[in-house]
């Protein structure tokens, strides 16, 4: 064993007495009352799902999964995903460098246009793509006549993703930043850097935690967005289905355990989202950072 | 950080090449952009023709298939969906492409039965026993009765059923519109659930145990009969139903574009050939070549059927007076509720 | 007596944060709680107000004990230092908050929060939020707010320490004087010392949890009772000199005692206090009518305000060992600060390198002697439990430390001592690292030569534990305390005597040691199975006396008599009674050959294995 | 701040990047939908936005997300204070849980929503029981909207409540509140701004979805069809016109939302918070 030296510098939960808390029955009430509502609202749909994939066994399961239809649906969603992310992640370092390091008149209706996406139905999303460049839209006839395909592609599924996922990056590193302040760049500047270096060096380590769990999360939308990708797929098996329209459209076949594993798939992904975020939470906090 | 969007960005072009590689080999693709219920028939399909045309002309073909609500399938096409043949619900829905100037007015006259290879009906899908003695469209207007149909608005069939409910009231009065509305409005005051699409109804009837009745196309009500539930369901065949007419049709200008006329031309011809009546009659689509219908005659039981022209006179007409908006439809619906 | 705390205790995750503090309050008295930070006196603060269960002791309040009772039924007033006002409140809702819990009628609240703004000189401010106020005028609503119920007591946590030096200087007039109109008794909690000297009508001192004196300010700071005392509430000349009956000899120099030293046994050494203002400095011992110290080098000097401030080093003065202001290792000279009013500044003109005399206008000699412990560090397995359980014993006994690191160069000794040193950190009144590549019994006889040591802790080798110990004890006057892997500070002692003179020893010292860890203690003798009885009447006789020396030193505990073979009974005592520290006297002679351990001692030694056992060296036998 | 701009660097170029995107991604489509909706026959237009069954989807929508967002609002709190305050078995576990709604796909929660409370599901069949139905009636529109909104009041309170003095309560405490009053004088006031943030972002969410609303809601219009359906709806009639109308309308309500809600959010980041 260890003693500890130097005085009681050990950050200890402090008992509370009990006046300064709730009785133990409320708490046990309050703490059942939480847990039951996490239970019937996350639990069990998560339950659920991963026991109606398993409900025939795992070679049904495997069979589903790695059915070629499935795994286009997987390339296509990775695909979307891997040009989503970059883009956006660029967008996002761009605005809040120039929200949070800047004042300029407008400042708030740019945020607010940031933002914008976040309350847009997403029906709304990919009826707006729709509008622009379907063969009725305003670039509809322009691009029919050059023979560019836009919409019910893979170009119109991108571009639905990223209008939903555009704020994610964004959203993460402008309160990061803003609470980061700007002292250690104009640090740097004094000190001889230039512009890049400075952002090289000294800002993108500063945020790379909220980067990155900007990043988790505007991957884990653009893998599961549905209603906007919806509206510009067209539906064509194997080719413009992402992995959340496979799954519906096994769902409308009656193919009810196939469309349950596809989804346990998605939901496994969303569970280790949440495990990265949890790190990096873990992380930052260790290290005094994030939020 | 910079290197690794770098090396995202080449992932992505490679991965975006990959992609486009497979698209654009040098196999000729079709798509056929269809309704709900017909997925599992032109799956079928699909791979026995592909294998005729490379038979028959050395050529691998692939062919892709869309399947949706008829009306949001129609409209994905108008919007630049390139369908070289679309096998729709309803003869309106391929109207919209004419009127667009996809595919010429007569589209109609181009193929044999008003380009309609296999017909279906509307008939009643009840629970094992059917234990609240449904026998005919007039008991869904039995109060207590729980409907599930799908949306007219968005559904091809649910267009059908409506229809047929429809009939079935105007006939039991006489004639009398004022009484079928009446009878339709207390049928569809009855609807539980009102899903976009045929295949949704289906689900929520068989899986999810909403309802006491679901009116549904013949081949799900089969499908569902004789293979998915054997032992749950029971079908209801109704005294009177529509006569439903999928019809099929080039679309002109897209396959013009593509190159894809013949191949097109000639999917649609197999669907009228044996083999393609032979697959529509197992998928429970009732054929329309003479020796097929025999051969399935004990799937398909005589129902007095009647056509939209015969009654309606005819989608155009039908569409404009109860399922356009502030139509027949919506009007009841509002009143209903 | 408005509060009275009875024997508070309070551990947090096994750590003593509040031991033992007991004190009285009069009515309508200003008492300052003073220590550095992390001294326990917030605690001691919040438990009074039922902010934090006490885990031993009583609180009362104007007679009744509210020791059970929740915040809301002390009627206590509290004032934090970041003022803990409520931020969507207006000044008026804030002060008015307890009496709306109270369901005090609005007119009633509006003309007591008008009197109490007119107290704190905050008329014309209720409207504001707390947000559009200075810091100042925050804590002024605060006290406001916390007087506002009529408190029986208010208790304020370092209330100022978010403040700057003028707003501090202001608030205080303005709390001296408003306690004074409204003669509530109040704790004021704080680490400045300047604000004891200003506020407080008595003051307590507390370090590591415990409160050391309590006294007027002034007299804490004349006659300080504790080393820690004496140098925290401000600059002192404190070194270690040697005592006569009536006098302190510091060097040549011998000094009439202000008090009287009540000896206890053999102590021959004792600390003495004199501040920088009794040091009279001048450039010959002539004109000097004070006892010189001798004569000493200016090595600085500057001016702080109304006075010059100086420091000097004298030679090495003969059985002298200053303390304060500490001296860099290995230098043998003293030093002593000075100060002089700017007239005598400007009439004697002094510079560095200047040679002066001292002289030493009064000086005190602390009552409790600081205690000096060796720790032996590395040599074999066991001994690291040495250095950390000796360590937490030196924290809670302000005792000075010399870590001796044992092992040949190049075996990572350095490195060990390093880390040690990083662990210990700043919680010793004083650390001094050495090394040595001799054996345990020669290093250890090697520094108990250059400097006495009380206690010497040394872990348990797994053989040999009575050599080594025989080792440990050496020819000094020190005591041995051994220490076997894991173990941790122990809870219950038990003490074993013999009847007779030479006990006393054993049970002075371990009851120093066992206040300080704040442990219970067990007296046990032990006496022959067919002793007669006025032999067992002679043995209570001895153990009332041992307990009552012991609880002079505020000790608890009880005391037993057994019967049968000594060691025996003496095993089966320390096991049944669950006891996790064994202190036995030895009687050894302090001087001459190497000591040996015979009797009981080896042979407890070799039994108890897994618990820290004390030696105490008696000199009865001298 | 005004001097930064002098200082740091990358203004024009982070600028130049952020307006471009937004102009390529956002202006043009949104206008592209102003610019059809502007091509609407007024009248026409009128009569979209006022037709029964067009207020029937805002209704439900605005209702059910409201409804939603009241739920989450009370059990966000709840949730927000046990997970702070107090200690059980797999805690952590939970709080990570809090987060799955934004990870997992809409779709995929519509499916396994409906299979859990329709009333032969897992829950609907006790709920049967007690003669409540959830699927396919608006409570199953409520209950996705809950699911999909459970992380906004949550994640918006924990960190005030973490960051909230404790001398507060222990202040509130000394000078004679209950446990009751502190709570409701001191703690939920201190709370409100962000349970309010959490509660309107809950709400802008819950007005837009769609992918697990159709699985769970049954649809029928006037009853259970929500908006963005009813927008789907017209798309597929062809009804561009009616699309665009209902989408114009619901789209300036979202963003008057999302504007109270920056307001919001600026308004509470004020107040000093060490204090």
């Amino acid at each position: 064993m260890k003693l500890p030296f130097g005085g009681p510098k050990r950050r200890e939960k402090k008992g509370r007495p009990r006046s300064l808390n709730e009785p133990p029955l409320v708490r046990g009430l309050l703490t059942a009352a939480a847990l039951v509502f996490i239970l019937l609202f996350l639990l069990l749909p998560l339950g659920i799902v991963f026991a109606k994939a398993l409900a025939e066994g795992w070679g049904m399961y495997s069979r589903s999964v790695f059915e070629p239809y499935a795994l286009r649906a997987i390339r296509l969603t990775v695909l979307t995903t891997l040009i989503v992310v970059p883009l956006n992640l660029l967008f996002g370092i761009a605005a809040a460098w120039a929200v949070s390091k800047f004042d300029f008149r407008g400042k708030n209706l740019l945020v607010t246009a940031i933002d914008l996406p976040f309350s847009v139905s997403p029906v709304i999303s990919g009826m707006l793509f729709v509008l622009l460049f379907g063969a009725q839209g305003l670039f509809g006839p322009w691009l029919l006549e050059r023979d560019i395909k836009i919409v019910f592609a893979l170009p119109g599924i991108v571009l639905a993703t990223l209008f939903v996922t555009s704020p994610l990056v964004a959203r993460e590193l402008i309160p990061l930043m803003r609470s980061q302040g700007s002292e250690e760049e104009e640090m740097a500047v004094t000190l001889g850097a230039s512009g890049l270096q400075t952002f090289l060096k000294v800002s993108i380590p500063k945020m790379k935690w909220g980067l990155f769990y900007g990043v988790i999360l505007c991957s884990a939308r653009s893998i599961g967005e549905f209603g906007a990708v919806s509206v510009v797929s067209g539906h064509i098996r194997g080719l413009t289905t992402t992995v959340p329209l496979h799954v519906e459209m096994l769902y409308n076949e009656y193919q009810f355990t196939a469309a349950f594993a596809v989804a346990s798939l998605l939901t496994m992904l969303a569970l280790v989202t949440l495990v990265l975020k949890g790190l990096i939470e873990w992380r930052a906090s260790l290290r005094g950072e994030g939020k | 950080m910079r290197n690794r969007s770098r090396r995202f960005a080449l992932l992505a072009a490679l991965a975006a090449g990959a992609l486009f590689a497979a698209s654009g080999a040098a196999e000729t693709t079709l798509l056929n952009v269809s309704y709900d219920p017909t997925r599992e028939f032109y799956q079928e399909l699909n791979v026995s023709f592909a294998k005729e045309w490379e038979t028959r002309t050395g050529e691998k073909i692939a062919i892709n298939q869309s399947h949706g609500g008829s009306g949001k399938q129609a409209r994905s096409v108008i919007d630049g969906l390139e369908a070289d043949v679309v096998t729709l619900a309803l003869a309106y829905d391929i109207d919209m492409l004419a009127e667009k100037g996809l595919i010429p007015k007569n589209w109609q006259s181009r193929l044999p039965h008003n380009s309609c290879p296999y017909t279906s009906t509307m008939v009643l899908l009840v629970r094992k026993g059917n234990p609240k003695n449904i026998k005919d469209w007039s008991d869904l207007a039995r109060p207590g009765v729980e409907v599930v149909t799908p949306n007219p608005k968005t559904s091809g069939a649910a267009r059908w059923n409506y229809l047929s409910a429809w009939a079935s009231g105007l006939e039991a009065s006489g004639g009398d519109e004022a009484a079928a509305r009446d009878f339709v409005a207390r049928i569809y005051r009855n609807v539980k659930v009102l899903d976009t699409g045929a295949r949704a109804s289906t689900v929520t009837f068989v899986e999810r145990g909403i309802g006491d009745v679901l009116v549904a196309w013949e081949n799900e009500a089969l499908l569902v009969v004789r293979k998915l539930n054997p032992d749950e369901f029971e079908i209801v065949i109704p005294s009177l139903s529509i006569l439903a007419e999928p019809p099929v049709t080039v679309v002109d200008r897209v396959a013009d574009k593509r190159g894809t006329r013949k191949i097109a031309e000639a999917y649609l011809e197999y669907l009228y050939a044996p083999f393609g009546q032979e697959l529509a009659a197992k998928h429970y689509y009732r054929p329309r070549l003479e020796a097929v219908r025999e051969e399935y005659a004990a799937q398909f039981p005589e129902v007095k059927l009647f056509t939209i022209d015969e009654v309606f006179g005819g989608w155009a007409k039908a569409t404009a007076v109860h399922f356009s908006d502030g139509g027949m439809f919506d009007r009841i619906f509002e009143a209903g509720k | 007596m408005s509060i009275v705390l009875e024997h508070l205790s309070k551990v947090f995750g096994g750590h003593g944060v509040v031991s033992n503090v007991s004190l009285e309050i009069a009515d309508g008295e200003l008492f300052v709680l003073l220590g550095p930070s992390g001294s326990g006196k917030s605690t001691v603060l919040r438990m009074i107000a039922g902010l934090l269960d006490s885990d031993e002791g009583r609180v009362l309040l104007n007679g009744r004990d509210v020791t059970g009772l929740p915040p809301q039924k002390r009627g206590v007033g509290f004032v934090f230092q970041h003022y803990a006002l409520f931020r969507h409140m207006s000044v008026a809702e804030n002060i008015e908050f307890p009496l709306a819990i109270r369901k005090v009628k609005p007119a009633e609240r509006r003309r007591r929060r008008d009197e109490l703004l007119d107290v704190v000189g905050l008329v014309g401010f209720e409207a504001r939020m707390p947000n559009q106020l200075s810091g100042g005028q925050q804590q002024r609503v605060a006290l406001a707010r916390a007087l506002a119920h009529r408190p029986e007591v208010l208790l304020l946590d370092e209330p100022f320490g978010a403040l700057d030096a003028k707003i501090r200087a202001e608030l205080r007039r303005s709390l001296r004087r408003i306690q004074g109109e409204l003669g509530v008794t109040t704790i004021f909690v704080t680490h400045d010392q300047e604000e004891a000297f200003e506020l407080a009508d008595r003051t307590g001192v507390m370090n590591f949890g415990r409160l050391l004196e309590v006294g007027p300010p002034m007299e804490l700071y004349l006659r300080p009772q504790t080393e820690f005392v004496a140098t925290f509430l401000g600059r002192a000349n404190l070194m270690v000199g040697e005592c006569a009956s009536d006098s302190v000899r510091l060097g040549s120099v011998r000094f009439p005692l202000d008090n009287q030293i009540t000896s206890t046994g053999g102590e021959r050494r004792v600390q003495v206090l004199f501040r920088p203002e009794d040091v009279a400095v001048r450039d010959s011992p002539n004109v000097l009518a004070v006892p010189l110290l001798g004569k000493a080098v200016v090595e600085e000097a500057g001016s702080v305000g109304s006075l010059e401030k100086l420091r000097l080093r004298l030679p090495p003065l003969p059985g002298v060992r200053p303390i304060s202001p500490p001296v860099p290792f290995g230098v043998d000279s003293i030093l002593v600060d000075a100060t002089r009013s700017q007239d005598q500044a400007r009439r004697y003109p002094m510079e560095p390198g200047d040679e002066v005399w001292v002289g030493v206008r009064r000086i005190h000699a602390l009552l409790h002697p600081g205690l000096s412990f060796l720790l032996v560090a590395g040599g074999g397995a066991g001994r690291e439990a040495a250095v950390d359980l000796g360590g937490e014993i030196a924290r809670l006994a302000h005792a000075r430390v010399t870590v001796l690191g044992l092992g040949s160069k190049g075996s990572g000794v350095a490195e060990r001592l390093d880390r040690v040193r990083e662990r210990m950190g700043s919680g010793l009144a004083a650390l001094e690292i050495r090394h040595s590549s001799a054996g345990l019994a020669d290093a250890v006889e090697r520094e108990t030569g250059r400097q006495p040591f009380d206690l010497v802790i040394a872990g348990r080798p797994p053989e040999g534990a009575v050599e080594a110990a025989e080792g440990a004890l050496g020819r000094g006057e020190h005591h041995l305390l051994v220490v076997p892997e894991g173990s941790s500070i122990p809870k219950s002692v038990l003490i074993c005597v013999a009847v007779g003179e030479p006990g006393k020893e054993d049970v002075h010292f371990a009851g120093r040691l066992v206040r300080h860890v704040g442990a219970r203690a067990t007296i046990l003798t032990v006496l022959p199975e067919r002793s007669a009885d006025p032999a067992r009447a002679q043995g209570e006789r001895f153990l009332a006396a041992a307990a009552r020396s012991l609880s002079v030193l505020g000790v608890q505990g009880e005391t037993r008599i057994r019967k049968g073979r000594v060691l025996d009974q003496i095993l089966a005592e320390f096991r049944e009674g669950k006891h996790d520290m064994l202190v036995l006297g030895v009687p050894l002679v302090a001087s001459g050959a190497r000591a040996s351990l015979d009797g009981h001692a080896a042979e407890v030694l070799k039994e108890v294995r897994d618990r820290p056992v004390l030696l105490v060296r008696s000199r009865g036998s001298e | 701040m005004s001097g930064r701009r002098g200082v740091l660097p990358g203004f024009g170029l982070a600028m130049g990047f952020t307006l471009w995107y937004l102009g390529l991604l956002l202006l043009i489509p949104v206008g592209a939908l102003v610019l059809k909706a502007a091509t609407v026959d007024p009248e026409k237009f009128a009569a979209t936005i006022t037709s029964s069954r067009t207020l029937a989807a805002f209704r439900l929508s605005f209702g059910a997300a409201l409804v939603a967002a009241c739920i989450n609002g009370v059990f966000g709190l709840l949730l927000a204070w046990v997970l702070e305050r107090y200690d059980f078995p797999l805690k952590r576990l939970v709080d990570g849980l809090v987060d799955l709604p934004f990870a997992l796909p809409t779709a995929v929660a519509g499916i396994a929503l409906t299979t859990l409370y329709a009333g032969n599901g897992w829950v609907g069949r006790h709920l049967a029981v007690l003669g409540i139905e959830v699927a396919y009636t608006p409570l199953g529109v409520v209950a996705a909207l809950t699911f999909v909104g459970l992380p906004f009041v949550v994640r918006t309170v924990q960190p005030v409540l973490r960051d909230l003095p404790a001398a507060i309560e222990e202040a509130s405490a000394s000078l004679g509140a209950g446990r009751l009053q502190t709570f409701f004088r001191l703690i939920f006031p201190e709370l409100l701004p962000a349970a309010v943030t959490g509660f309107t972002l809950a709400f802008a969410r819950g007005l837009g979805e769609y992918g697990s609303v159709i699985f769970i809601s049954g649809n029928m219009p006037m009853k259970t069809e929500i908006t963005p359906l009813l927008i789907m709806i017209k798309l597929e009639e062809y009804d561009y016109a009616g699309a665009t109308a209902i989408a114009l309308v619901f789209l300036a309500i979202s963003f008057a939302i999302l504007l109270v809600i920056n307001a919001l959010s600026l308004r509470s980041a004020h107040p000093v918070r060490r204090g």
